[in-house]
């Protein structure tokens, strides 16, 4: 990462409401950076204002003094930016997809921010239904429904592709995976990654929920109570589990397994974040004491 | 065994039955929950399971079929009131069920409804209330709690009635962990003191928390178990694409590996233990 | 339309906003927004209103007659007297608005209403409309912002329009009011099915857990008011000016 | 927990005065008449002489349309009630303006919608918007000429230049947010792009 980051911020502060008897103090200091083709997760419960920072990033919320927020160099505290590019460039999606949709019909509204951008109508179509492949809705079925009739998952799939549809270099998903069933979740799981493994998307991932985190990202912040608290790559930070939990956060259970067989004096080589990697390092530590026959078998036969 | 509290035989819902697109959202259901029983229903989005909750309080009625709760059928229209005073239902969006501006007017609603006296309606606010830990909360406007405290506050409101049943219709989809964790607590107290729990979710390791678990898919019940024992299903909840908890997961691939390791683990403790032991005790020395 | 009468309740409601503790800073801040409208009513009433009102007991008088403009001692009270009516208004509204909250005078409302209840009017479900729109505001605000933050990040204008393009800033509001009422009729759907499985039947028979009591105070303000009222009323007879 | 259900109260079944959607219709579109005047949201710019077009009255009018007149009465003294408590403008710190003429803004939309949908639900949306929006610019007009605020020569201006543009912008709303309402039944159209 010696390059420039593409999002940095630095000293950010909030407050909603200011100067009111109901004034709430977000941010109190906040420093990150992102950079082309990451994967970042910020991670923190509930008000520790993840979702104020990630406003900062297309300039839905501007800086203010002494706060600095540059996104691919430009300085969002000046009112002469071109700022529908920079929320082009950068892609916001919403936790509630009802909230993000605002056409009667999938495929007016998908073409929304391209028709926004002054794309000619056969660019628009082209890029609709690039956009709807890259969800997985298909474009002949579902461009001329209604928008508010759609299924739950539909109506978050249309949401995500109203944003790709932007072709942004950044994607930000805010809490996009509440609410949503296992299936959906691992289905925009997927997509997510595709997105970002082969189209080269940079993703910010906002999520209270540590077992997705850990699928996607590669590196996270941890906020609690408007600060960076933890950040690092995602194995450092889950490395630490009693800080999480003083942040009100806990580690994916194969993490916390590996922790409890540390705390029995059972070395662990390297803290697994995901069920793959728990399998492996487990197999290793049955595998290196000669308890069942069945494991030197498993090992000859590999 | 007595009498089972809610009795579902043969229940078939439809949506707009006499629409050109009918939705045949419960396919015969059969079901049986006795008094005291913690249910845990798991399904997907439009698996039925909420369909099925709203059958048992007569927000709905079967298309065919009975549901009978404590012995009233909801076939008869005069069982309304006191099948829904037994019944307390808790939905998914917080906000969304909260009538009033303030907490404690708020979980008065329900009572109100049935028309408990004053002095009564003040114990049990404040009783619904502390169950749930939001006493001191009482005279705060809803809106400026955070998602966990509302659901409490919602489940007050549903317990304010003192109904025998309370259901929980993915009462914690929305929440954090932390505020998942507050309103799991609530339900395990109130369901220890006696009350019949009915939980829908989509998180299969919210079926820990039950005495039984029902999975439904496409409007049947498809496995019906003990917590432990739905488990050991990793194949069919896999292909209905349902998770499994990571210890269970973990156990069930080492498995894989080496058939002696066992798969009836589901808490992480359980699989400690179990690789602890095969360490330590067959380290020859 | 005495000045008398009017100098009187000027007084008395000041010394309401002092009784009630609400700094006056904060009273007349509200009443800053009005002034402009004041004014304009005022010089309208001045210069046009002439022939419109005499004064109760005095021989008209005409100051000043041009073209259709004409002040009269009649048009002179009026601005004097509805500047001053438009004050005190505005003090008594601000006064219960700062000392009273919207719930209240919801529960005020309804108990208002109770006595016409046997005559079909339904207060507590009129009561509950009140109370469901106060507790949904907050939310829709909320709801209202995000969709306007969406919005933007997919590039709606952010640049306001000439006002000569009316309709196409209607559409503009329409695109974000359009999901707010979307948004309030699916959460009102949600609220439907919560109010039916806590046992909402209708308004007869419920019990109430809020009671608003009449207490001494109350009969008080009661018994002030309407005194202070009637020699109000016999002034405006002896005192006419 | 209490062995026994104790049920105080007589099921009543029969159909209350108020249905429970009505009341609660009425709450939300009274939330939202409330929000836009708390963000002045409820003011679109317009090229008269007026400023701003209100469009306040709007979620009466679609309460009205969708609900029938009780509900658009209801919403529209709530519109009423809270133009009076929240007002800057002297005019309506006067109850007799500020509430009792809005009382019929929802009362006249219903009537006009239910008597013209059978012959086109587009037409009757608009006429309802229409009529809505009169009967707040006619019925306060009035009203202040009445208690002496304003000469009728005043009034009728403002009447024009307020309440031309106000009726193009209800009818654009209500149109809009009813059809988007209703499109959820209705099912399909034809994508623009």
């Amino acid at each position: 990462m010696s390059e420039a980051p593409f999002i940095q911020i630095n000293d950010l502060h909030h407050v909603y409401l200011r100067d009111t008897p109901l004034e709430i103090t977000a941010l109190k200091g906040v420093d990150m950076e992102i950079h082309m083709g990451e994967s970042v997760g910020i991670i923190g419960r509930t008000g520790s204002g993840k979702s104020t920072v990630v406003q900062h990033f297309n300039g839905l919320i501007r800086p203010r003094e002494p706060g600095k927020v540059l996104v691919d160099g430009e300085d969002m505290s000046d009112p002469k930016i071109d700022i529908k590019r920079v929320r082009q460039r950068v892609g916001l999606v919403f936790q509630s997809p009802q909230q993000q949709l605002f056409e009667k019909l999938v495929g007016d509204d998908i073409a929304y921010g391209p028709k926004r951008l002054g794309m000619v109508q056969a660019d628009r179509r082209e890029r609709v239904k690039w956009a709807m492949e890259m969800v997985g809705l298909d474009f002949e079925r579902f461009k001329d429904r209604f928008t508010f009739s759609l299924s739950g998952g539909e109506m978050r799939k249309t949401a995500l592709a109203g944003v790709l549809a932007l072709r942004p270099e950044v994607l930000i998903l805010d809490e996009s995976t509440t609410g949503v069933d296992p299936r959906g979740r691992k289905e925009l799981m997927a997509r997510l990654l595709a997105l970002h493994k082969e189209h080269g998307l940079t993703l910010v991932f906002v999520s209270p929920n540590m077992e997705e985190v850990a699928e996607l990202v590669e590196r996270v912040y941890v906020m609690d109570d408007g600060r960076v608290v933890m950040s690092g790559t995602t194995r450092e930070v889950f490395s630490q589990p009693e800080e999480l939990f003083q942040h009100g956060l806990n580690v994916p259970q194969v993490t916390q397994v590996a922790h409890d067989l540390r705390a029995r004096g059972i070395g662990v080589e390297r803290v697994p974040v995901t069920v793959d990697e728990g399998v492996e390092e487990i197999w290793k530590i049955l595998s290196s004491c000669e308890t069942s026959p069945l494991v030197s078998t498993y090992q000859a036969t590999r | 065994m007595s009498d089972p509290i809610v009795r579902m035989e043969g229940v078939h819902f439809h949506y707009n039955p006499d629409s050109d697109f009918p939705i045949h959202a419960l396919q015969g259901i059969d079901l049986d929950v006795q008094a005291g029983d913690y249910l845990v229903i798991v399904g997907h989005n439009g698996s039925g399971k909420s369909t099925l909750a709203k059958n048992i309080n007569l927000l709905l009625q079967p298309t065919a079929g009975d549901v009978w709760v404590k012995g009233l059928n909801t076939r008869r229209r005069e069982n309304l009131l006191a099948i829904r005073s037994s019944v307390g239902m808790v939905f998914q969006v917080p906000d969304n069920q909260i009538v009033a501006t303030i907490v404690e007017e708020d979980v008065a609603f329900g009572p109100e409804n049935i028309g408990v006296p004053r002095d009564e309606l003040r114990l049990r606010v404040d009783w619904a209330l502390e169950v749930v830990d939001m006493l001191e909360h009482r005279h705060r406007p809803p809106h400026r709690l955070s998602a966990g405290q509302k659901q409490r506050v919602a489940i007050a409101g549903a317990i304010a009635i003192k109904p025998d049943i309370l259901i929980l219709d993915e009462a914690t989809s929305l929440l954090d962990p932390k505020g998942r964790e507050e309103v799991l607590r609530a339900v395990r107290a109130l369901n220890e003191e006696g009350m019949t729990v009915i939980a829908i979710t989509h998180f299969m390791h919210e079926a820990t928390e039950g005495n039984r678990v029902v999975v439904m898919e496409e409007g049947k019940i498809v496995l019906e178990a003990s917590p432990r024992a739905v488990f050991d299903h990793v194949e069919e909840l896999r292909a209905l694409q349902l998770d499994v908890p990571q210890p269970k997961e973990l156990a069930y691939r080492l498995n894989g590996r080496d058939p002696t390791f066992p798969t009836d683990v589901v808490m992480v403790e359980e699989l400690v233990d179990e690789v602890e032991r095969r360490v330590k005790g067959g380290r020859r020395q | 339309m005495s000045y008398v009468a009017n100098a009187i309740l000027l007084l008395v409601t000041l010394g309401l906003v002092l009784l009630s503790g609400v700094s006056l800073k904060y009273i007349f801040f509200g009443l800053k927004p009005a002034l402009p409208l004041i004014i304009v009513l005022a010089i309208l009433q001045l210069l046009f209103y002439g022939d419109a009102f005499t004064p109760h007991g005095m021989a008209s008088r005409t100051y000043f007659r041009w073209g259709w403009i004409h002040i009269t001692n009649g048009s002179v009270q009026l601005v004097i007297v509805s500047a001053a009516r438009f004050v005190e208004l505005l003090f008594l509204t601000s006064l219960l608005t700062n000392t009273t909250t919207l719930t209240d005078i919801t529960h005020g409302i309804e108990d208002m209403l109770k006595p016409f209840s046997r005559f079909g009017v339904p207060a507590n479900e009129l009561a509950l409309v009140g109370t469901i729109s106060l507790r949904f505001v907050p939310l829709l605000g909320e709801q209202l912002e995000t969709i306007m933050k969406a919005q933007a990040s997919r590039g709606a204008n952010v640049a306001h329009k000439s006002k000569l393009e009316f309709v196409s800033r209607a559409r503009q509001v329409a695109a974000f009011i359009v999901p707010l009422f979307v948004d309030a009729f699916r959460r009102g759907e949600d609220l439907i099915l919560a109010m039916q499985a806590r046992c909402y039947v209708g308004g007869r028979g419920r019990s109430s857990f809020v009671r608003l009591r009449f207490q001494r105070m109350d009969y008080l303000a009661y018994g002030v008011g309407l005194v202070f009222s009637v020699l109000m009323l016999g002034l405006q007879s002896y005192f006419p000016f | 927990m209490d062995e026994s259900v104790v049920v105080t109260r007589e099921p009543r079944l029969d159909e209350p005065r108020l249905s429970v959607r009505s009341i609660v219709v009425a709450g939300v579109l009274s939330a939202i008449t409330i929000l836009m005047g708390w963000t002045r949201l409820g003011f679109v710019p317009v090229p008269t002489a007026a400023g701003n077009a209100t469009i306040m009255h709007v979620p009466a009018i679609i309460g009205g349309v969708m609900e029938g007149w009780i509900v658009g009465g209801i919403i529209s003294t709530i519109f009423g009630l809270f133009s009076f408590i929240q007002a800057t403008v002297p005019l309506f710190k006067d109850p007799l303006i500020a509430i009792l003429p809005r009382i019929f803004i929802g009362i006249t939309a219903y009537f006009s919608y239910a008597g013209v949908k059978r012959i086109n639900e587009y037409a009757a949306l608009v006429i309802a918007a229409a009529v809505g929006t009169l009967t707040n610019t006619i019925l306060v007009l009035t009203m202040a000429t009445l208690r002496g605020y304003m000469a009728p020569g005043v009034a009728v201006t403002v009447g024009i230049t307020h309440g031309l543009p106000e009726v193009v912008v209800a009818a654009i709303i209500t149109v809009a947010v009813v059809v988007a309402w209703k499109g959820v039944e209705t099912g399909r159209g034809e994508a623009k792009m």
